[in-house]
């Protein structure tokens, strides 16, 4: 019996996991080969057409570029906030932590209008910088693209990294110093391979984020930038699903390609020389970059300026998180019809709209019943899997933890895509179930990520101990482990919770008129006509979930079991 | 000139000059309303009846087609955003009579497009509105019906909007639309979109998009072109796109970078224009002296719905007088019935047919994949 | 001598009928194996081998025993299997005479206190405790009763109120304690309990989990890997090595009479020498720097290798050697003075080269020592030298 | 006594050149202070007051300092702004005689080995050992050879290839001390190292760390909570209560005179007794239990509580009071045989009820015992006797 629990409590998470990322992908499969689909003798030709067509592969490129760029980006920018988060304790660490989380709290549509009202020629950044005589407009480039999609990596890589930092053996660098290494020799060579894992699960989100995002393309490209999402979607508006399907496995497989590669990269950097060489080589391998490097030990540590340099940073980094937000708060109480970056005076008649029936309460409620629901069955899913991955050790063990994230790897446009397919082939009748499995399916990457972690941090003496006072299983469960892994429960339903209720590129394609999400409806009528009703229902939510997680956070600590959840096990 | 310096200027179509078509058709509500009585005995005439003076059937007679025994408790409409507000109220009459809801579905056009094709063979969509030039392509890939030539008020559509794909819904033309404060002087050609005078200024529809077909055309036939092959005019684009500030979707979302002064000039559909104004956006409108493409809000009906009668009986209810008003006084859009009367006082675009452009729609949208893998690559890049 | 009380080999119950056995530890049979391990063993991994092989054990009513051995030997694992954390591969244990091998812990009645104390943070104190007589269906009233009884027991009157994150450390282990001993355990099982504790807690603690073991007479099993407190608190000890036991017996008799190098090492400190086997005129004899000739242990052919331990405190400083003592001559080359004791570093010319030797003396000789650098004398007598067979390298 | 070789009070070698001070600690003007500290005052958080106050320690060339003291009294703090890792408060260090309170750790010449060990687990057991080499930019081949040298003089020559994950725990500290060590430190400093490690190897390794600093004649501060790891291998010991020195001595005197009750009771067991400050005509004496009168330290008053403190080996088996001892008389509760001594506890009569005491005989008197019951006399001198105010409760 003790032998069967894995199984059993594994298998439902498994299975719904399987039929919602695995057939989407093989529905794609099936359609790039032309086996499904209007083409007429199946085959390869469609792969040779796209990889031998050099505008094809010069989009691959330019995604990839993008994609890699925000990596490598936010993970710069990221680090010093992350290791700021690590060394705040109390409020500061609530209130950095709530900066750092929030744009992920913002519905991707608004957050976009946000940008475009920042960054636009006679946006608010423009009207700072024209006094010092610099006028940049990013709207309609890579770069512009680029910045708005490190503004939502940020958090995504800040909380693997704060675990890793968390954990962090102070000595190691400490070490390094007292041998005579220069702080920054000693970061370089010591602390980054010891975060390597974090940096990894950052660098991998990051990536996947830059190279799948859709509505950021468009929004910020203004039609002038092709990324493969834009391209995929694109296809298929014009019926030629076959190549849609091509380009979506195409790009899949650059995904697993290159986060294969991150993987490999940071290993290395965690783990130094190979077996081989250590063994064969000479006992000093030649470190001809180092030796430079002990150059460096005769700079000052210029203390003063790392001060003065780390607050201008923290500033920076405030305003580059808070900015969108700021613009779409003042959107939602200006008087104005039409969104801009200037003011024209106070009004209430936008939030006044946004919650009746004919604004967006209806949708409102939908997503909230939506979250609650997918939430609800994602909890009882992942509860029970992630509890006997923590728990068990059994072969395996490793695969279904990276194949309950594979649904993270799949670019949401293919996502999206492969489910409409799906669904299609299913014959599936449209309904609230629908797009409520879309969800759950979504979610669970999530919350197994956060509840593994807490289980695992949870020591499994104490349900030893509440067993031989006599507890059934069940009642262990009930009396000693639930309460103890509480705060880690709260923190993956917030999560699941905000990727349900944000979700937008699947459920629009599922969505039929009765079951329109908020997210959906913001998209439509915001890339339609941007309007300061859409952004008063995400002020409203803005408030409401910054009055909702901050108490929360004081209280249970999200942002420690946030920051497990990012936790690199291996 | 059709340039209008008043939003609100004169009913349309008081010339009763015949130098195309269209025009010809689009003068005829006219006729109808100085001679309401008279069209009516000719509705009588026909075979459908006709309830009321108007020439267009009775709401009795619709609601026949979708008898309660089969009706759905909602048909789904699916269309842009925003138009729930504007023209659904016209649709009470006939949820009144049929006991049918309809449910609005907005999303981008992209989206539509996508998941109707998704859905193709058990749609989730009843009924939904694509511009022309996307009607056939839906059409020819299987996924919406062809258009069923019994229903009531089918008679009455002007020819352009009987098509094997679909129904018309209503009439645009497309004009520019620009900011005066900064263009100064009231453009009067197409190419005027292109001057370097507003260069980092001017705004031009993304592909595939009725508006870039459109505009495209235009160019295109200014280079010598014709509507068969829109290379000359895709590599004008394409030469010139370093003045373009924004390639847009829909032209409402321009609207923030015009109220920002970003934008100065962009085509327009003449409705929208007319509708953006009254959000106050600074713009004026103008059909530009080389006249302004027709194109046409197509109503689809997606193959193999359980509920094609009372889908059928709802666009007989849009193609007659009480929405085609409401797309008029909301929208500004013309009509695509015969028996249209334009209420009093008020513009719709095309307001004067001498204005009037044809294009070749159906080829454009045969040629489309093609048009948009060009634009790619020499616009996008 | 007063604290070797037990009787390794003590006849179990096994008649006993399982269902009335008795609830609390003082009303069962005096003297009887209230635990009976046989034949225990343990695979987790085929490759690697059994981690436990063929361990008998049977402890006695009131009795504590403990598990003493390196880390990896196997303690927990022979723990966890009592507690019925993990099923053994081969063998059975039993209760009472009831075989509980394949009993859920639940169904068990032990107590089990872990090395990290393993409170339930969300609980307090007297919750914690109460929580196994909850379990029980004990009332309200008379849990809380007993619960406070019990911390008192346990020195925490007063308590019942906090959370456990309101205690220190060690009296987090002493209401680990209090709630293992709170369901009368038929078996007390304590892994580690405080070696997460500092030395003079830990002298403390070890003491106080010795008295409130005997008021209650509760059978006990105590794993550590620290001699000193296994010495400090058992009836009996059970070395094990390599997943074997490798002796049986009290401290005294695991001190001066290991029946192996390895107990012997492990038990204490030693002075080592190396020898050889001879034959001296049919008698096989061991040859040594130490001078002094030993009978060589049975089993030894002549020419082996053997190792003569001695224990560092089995010194005596100065040279008086007679028939039955041996005298080490060298020079003092360190002497560090241990409060209690002294330790000396000698050198001394081994056969095969100079090699110091460490050797402890009780702490007032330290004054009578001489300089470092001179020479100096220590005898010790042919009863303290222990010979074992040289054992192979690790 | 030959292994107190430390002078406390050594003159600083204050005009030497900063910039020429030598590499090699060897090179340095004999029996000067290395490193001197003074003033030294840290403060984290202003409320929580000062973590050190007005530290003052010199410690000679080729000298081995402990810092003993309980959890949190600073002893981390004193090591970490020695080696510049923080900043103090107030105060200064200087070694040879060359401020560096504000100099980077990295240019300071200190070598660090931490309780965690702290290798970097990507870099192998050479790589880890030649870093130091490797910022002090020497050649390749050369840093290799004096990796391997130092990795031979901990004992762990052939081990260049192996990373740390592939070595023990005792290893593991091992190579750490060769990375200090390899860069010929002008100060070692030591923080618990060997507190993760097991008793066994505790013990092997601090005699090896102690043979490896006297051999390389290296300064060495060592911080630890355990006193017979201090005692062991300590030349001096200062002794820290919450941030301030409490007594700084050798092993010997810290074990056999301490300052006050904190002192000897963080250096080792003792046995106590209350008492009172009386007068007996015009003398102020203490009044106890213990019978015996003796003289009232110092700055007490009459009617002061007072603590009778005693070393528990400082008892001997049997009553023969003089002129000069006491007797305890009471009866044997518990014996246990710890190896190289014997713990009893004894349950006496005391004024304000029955008190049990625990006394450490020499392990071979263990034999001598009475039976557990029987009545027990105990005889301890006057000189033994250790009168300190009662410490006001925590
Ligand atoms: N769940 C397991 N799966 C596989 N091997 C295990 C498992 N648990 C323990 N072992 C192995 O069994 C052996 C004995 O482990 P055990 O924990 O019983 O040792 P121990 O004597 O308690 O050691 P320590 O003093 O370090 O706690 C070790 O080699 C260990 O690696
Ligand atoms: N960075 C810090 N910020 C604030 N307080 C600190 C900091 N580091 C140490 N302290 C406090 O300073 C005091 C001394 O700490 P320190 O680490 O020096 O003690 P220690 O003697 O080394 O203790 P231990 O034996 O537990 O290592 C403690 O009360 C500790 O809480
Ligand atoms: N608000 C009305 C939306 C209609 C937009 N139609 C644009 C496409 C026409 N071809
Ligand atoms: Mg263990
Ligand atoms: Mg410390």
């Amino acid at each position: 019996m003790r032998r069967l629990a894995p199984a059993g409590l594994i298998g439902p998470v498994t299975v719904v996991v399987g039929v919602g990322a695995i057939g989407p992908l093989i529905v794609l499969l099936l359609y790039s080969f032309g086996i499904l689909g209007n083409i007429e003798d199946p085959g390869t030709q469609l792969y040779t057409e796209i990889l031998g067509d050099s505008y094809f592969r010069g989009t691959f490129v330019r995604s990839l570029r993008l994609a890699l760029t925000v990596s490598i980006v936010s993970l710069v920018v990221a680090v010093p906030l992350a290791f700021r988060i690590s060394r705040s304790r109390g409020w500061a660490r609530t209130l950095l932590t709530c900066l750092v989380v929030l744009p992920l709290l913002i519905n991707i549509v608004v957050r976009n209008l946000g940008w475009v009202l920042v960054l636009s020629p006679n946006g608010v950044l423009n009207s700072w910088l024209e006094p010092i005589g610099v006028s940049q407009s990013f709207l309609g480039t890579v770069t512009g693209i680029g910045l708005v999609l490190v503004h939502v990596s940020v958090p995504l890589v800040v909380l693997p990294l704060l675990a890793s930092i968390d954990r962090l053996d102070p000595a190691q660098s400490e070490a390094a110093r007292a041998l005579g290494a220069h702080p920054a020799v000693a970061f370089v060579r010591f602390t980054l391979p010891a975060i390597a894992p974090g940096l990894l699960a950052g660098a991998v989100l990051s990536f996947v984020i830059g190279i799948g995002s859709l509505v950021t393309p468009i929004f910020l490209g203004q039609g002038r930038t092709m990324v493969i999402p834009t391209l995929i979607v694109q296809q298929i508006s014009t019926f030629r699903w076959e190549r849609a399907a091509a380009l979506s496995m195409l790009l899949f497989a650059l995904v697993v390609g290159v986060v294969v590669a991150m993987q490999r990269i940071s290993q290395r950097m965690a783990r130094g020389r190979t077996e081989r060489s250590r063994r064969r080589g000479p006992i000093l391998r030649p470190r001809p970059l180092t030796d430079a490097a002990a150059r460096l030990n005769h700079l000052p540590t210029f203390d003063g300026l790392r001060r003065w340099v780390s607050r201008v940073y923290l500033v920076v980094m405030t305003a580059f998180l808070l900015l969108p937000m700021v613009v779409v708060l003042k959107t939602a109480v200006d008087d104005s019809q039409i969104p801009t970056a200037s003011w024209h005076g106070f009004t209430t008649e936008w939030l006044q709209a946004a919650i009746r029936e004919d604004g967006y309460r209806t949708q409102l409620l939908l997503s909230f019943r939506l979250a609650i629901v997918a939430v609800g069955l994602g909890l009882v899913l992942s509860l029970a899997a992630s509890w006997a991955i923590a728990r068990y050790r059994f072969p395996g063990r490793d695969a279904v933890v990276a194949f309950l994230m594979s649904p993270l790897l799949m670019p949401q446009a293919a996502l999206a895509v492969g489910f409409v397919l799906f669904f299609l082939i299913l014959q599936t009748d449209p309904s609230f179930e629908r797009l409520l499995f879309a969800h759950v399916v979504v979610t669970i990457p999530y919350m197994t990520r956060v509840l593994v972690s807490t289980f695992e941090n949870i020591d499994a003496r104490m349900e030893e101990a509440a067993a031989a006072c006599g507890a059934r299983p069940l009642t262990v469960f009930r009396k000693i482990t639930l309460p103890l892994v509480r705060s880690g429960v709260f923190t993956a339903c917030l999560f699941g919770f905000l990727q349900s209720f944000d979700e937008a590129a699947i459920s629009v394609l599922i969505a039929s008129g009765d079951t329109t999400t908020l997210p959906v409806k913001l998209m439509s009528d915001m890339s339609f006509q941007p309007s300061p009703v859409g952004a008063a229902i995400s002020a409203i939510l803005i408030v409401a979930v910054v009055a909702v997680v901050v108490p929360l956070e004081r209280r249970f600590g999200i942002s420690s079991s946030a920051v497990l959840a990012g936790r690199d096990d291996d | 000139g059709g340039d209008d310096d008043e939003p609100a200027a004169e009913p349309a179509a008081e010339s009763d000059t015949e130098t195309t078509e269209p025009e010809t058709e689009t003068t005829e509500p006219e006729t109808e309303t100085t001679d309401a009585t008279e069209t009516t005995d000719a509705a009588d005439t026909t075979e459908a009846p006709s309830g009321d003076a108007s020439g267009f059937a009775s709401m009795e007679e619709i609601a026949a087609t979708c008898p309660a025994d089969i009706a759905p408790d909602k048909l789904v409409l699916s269309t842009w955003a925003s138009q729930e507000e504007l023209i659904g109220p016209s649709f009470d009459s006939f949820t009144e009579a049929t006991g049918v809801e309809i449910e609005f579905l907005a999303n981008d056009l992209g989206d539509r497009l996508t998941k109707m094709a998704a859905e193709s063979g058990s749609p989730t969509i009843d009924v939904a509105i694509v511009p022309i030039n996307e009607a056939a392509p839906l059409f020819e890939n299987g996924v919406t019906e062809a258009a069923d030539e019994t229903i009531l008020n089918y008679e009455q559509l002007l020819d352009v909007a009987k098509m094997e794909a679909g129904y018309g819904g209503s009439i645009i033309q497309f004009g520019i639309a620009y900011n005066p404060e900064f263009v100064t002087e009231v453009p009067t050609s197409w190419a005027d979109l292109l001057s370097d005078d507003f260069a980092d200024h001017i705004a031009f529809p993304t592909m595939p998009n009725s508006g870039g077909y459109a505009t495209l055309a235009m160019l295109n036939r200014m280079e010598g072109g014709t509507d068969d092959d829109l290379t000359a005019a895709v590599e004008l684009i394409g030469e010139n796109s370093d003045k373009i500030a924004t390639f847009y979707p829909n032209s409402p979302a321009v609207e923030p970078q015009v109220a920002a002064g970003e934008v100065w000039i962009y085509p327009d559909i003449g409705g929208a224009a007319l509708a953006s104004m009254d959000r106050g956006n600074p713009i004026e409108f103008t059909i530009p002296e080389e006249g302004g493409p027709v194109g046409m809000n197509t109503l689809v009906v997606p193959a193999g719905s359980d509920h094609l009668p009372c889908t059928l009986a709802f666009i007989s209810h849009f193609i007659g007088q009480e929405v085609q008003e409401a797309w008029a006084e909301k929208l500004y859009y013309g009509s695509v019935s015969s028996n249209f009367v334009v209420p009093e006082g008020l513009t719709v675009y095309p307001n004067d047919p001498s204005t009037i452009v044809e294009v070749d729609w159906a080829t454009m949208s045969a040629n489309g994949p093609d048009t948009i893998d060009l634009w790619n690559r020499v616009v996008v890049g | 001598m007063a604290i070797d009380v037990n009787d390794p080999a003590v006849a179990p119950t096994a008649t006993t009928d399982p269902t009335s056995r008795p609830a609390v530890a003082a009303a069962a049979e005096p003297g009887a194996a209230r635990l009976r391990i046989e034949g225990l063993t343990k695979t987790y991994v085929e490759k690697d081998g059994p981690v436990l092989t063929g361990i008998d054990l049977a402890v006695a009513e009131g009795e504590l025993v403990s598990l003493l051995g390196p880390s990896g030997c196997g303690k927990s694992t022979l723990l966890r299997i009592v507690a019925g954390f993990i099923d053994p591969s081969g063998g059975s244990v039993a209760i009472d005479g009831r075989d509980v091998t394949t009993v859920p812990t639940h169904r068990r009645n032990v107590g089990i206190v872990h090395q990290s104390h393993a409170l339930w943070p969300h609980l307090t104190v007297a919750e914690n405790v109460a929580f196994g007589l909850e379990m029980r269906r004990v009332k309200r009233d008379e849990r809380a009763r007993r619960a406070s009884e019990m911390l008192e027991l346990v020195g925490l009157g007063g308590y019942e109120r906090r959370v456990p994150g309101e205690l220190s450390g060690g009296q987090q282990q002493r209401v680990s304690l209090a709630r293992a001993l709170v369901i009368e355990p038929d078996v007390l099982l304590l892994d580690e309990p405080l070696s997460s504790l500092d030395a003079n807690l830990r002298v403390y603690l070890r003491d106080e989990i010795r008295r409130i073991q005997r008021d209650l007479g509760v059978t006990t099993i105590f794993v550590t890997h620290d001699r000193e407190e296994a010495m400090a608190v058992s009836d009996r000890i059970v070395v094990l090595d390599g997943g074997r036991i490798a002796q049986t017996g009290s401290a005294v008799d695991l001190y001066r009479t290991p029946v192996s190098h390895f107990v012997m090492s492990f038990t204490g400190a030693t002075v080592e020498f190396s020898g050889t086997v001879a034959d001296d005129r049919g008698r096989r004899v061991v040859h040594s720097d130490l001078g002094l000739p030993c009978p060589a242990p049975s089993g030894l052919a002549v020419g082996d290798d053997v190792t003569l331990c001695i224990r560092p405190d089995d010194f005596v400083l100065g040279g008086s050697a007679g028939d039955e003592a041996a005298v080490v001559r060298g020079r003092l080359v360190d002497a560090a003075f241990l409060g209690t004791s002294a330790e000396i570093r000698v050198a001394i010319d081994a056969a095969d080269g100079p090699t110091d030797v460490l050797v402890r003396l009780p702490a007032r000789q330290h004054e009578r020592l001489p300089d470092v650098g001179a020479p100096i004398e220590l005898t010790v007598e042919r009863d303290h030298v222990h010979v074992f067979a040289t054992p192979t390298a690790a």
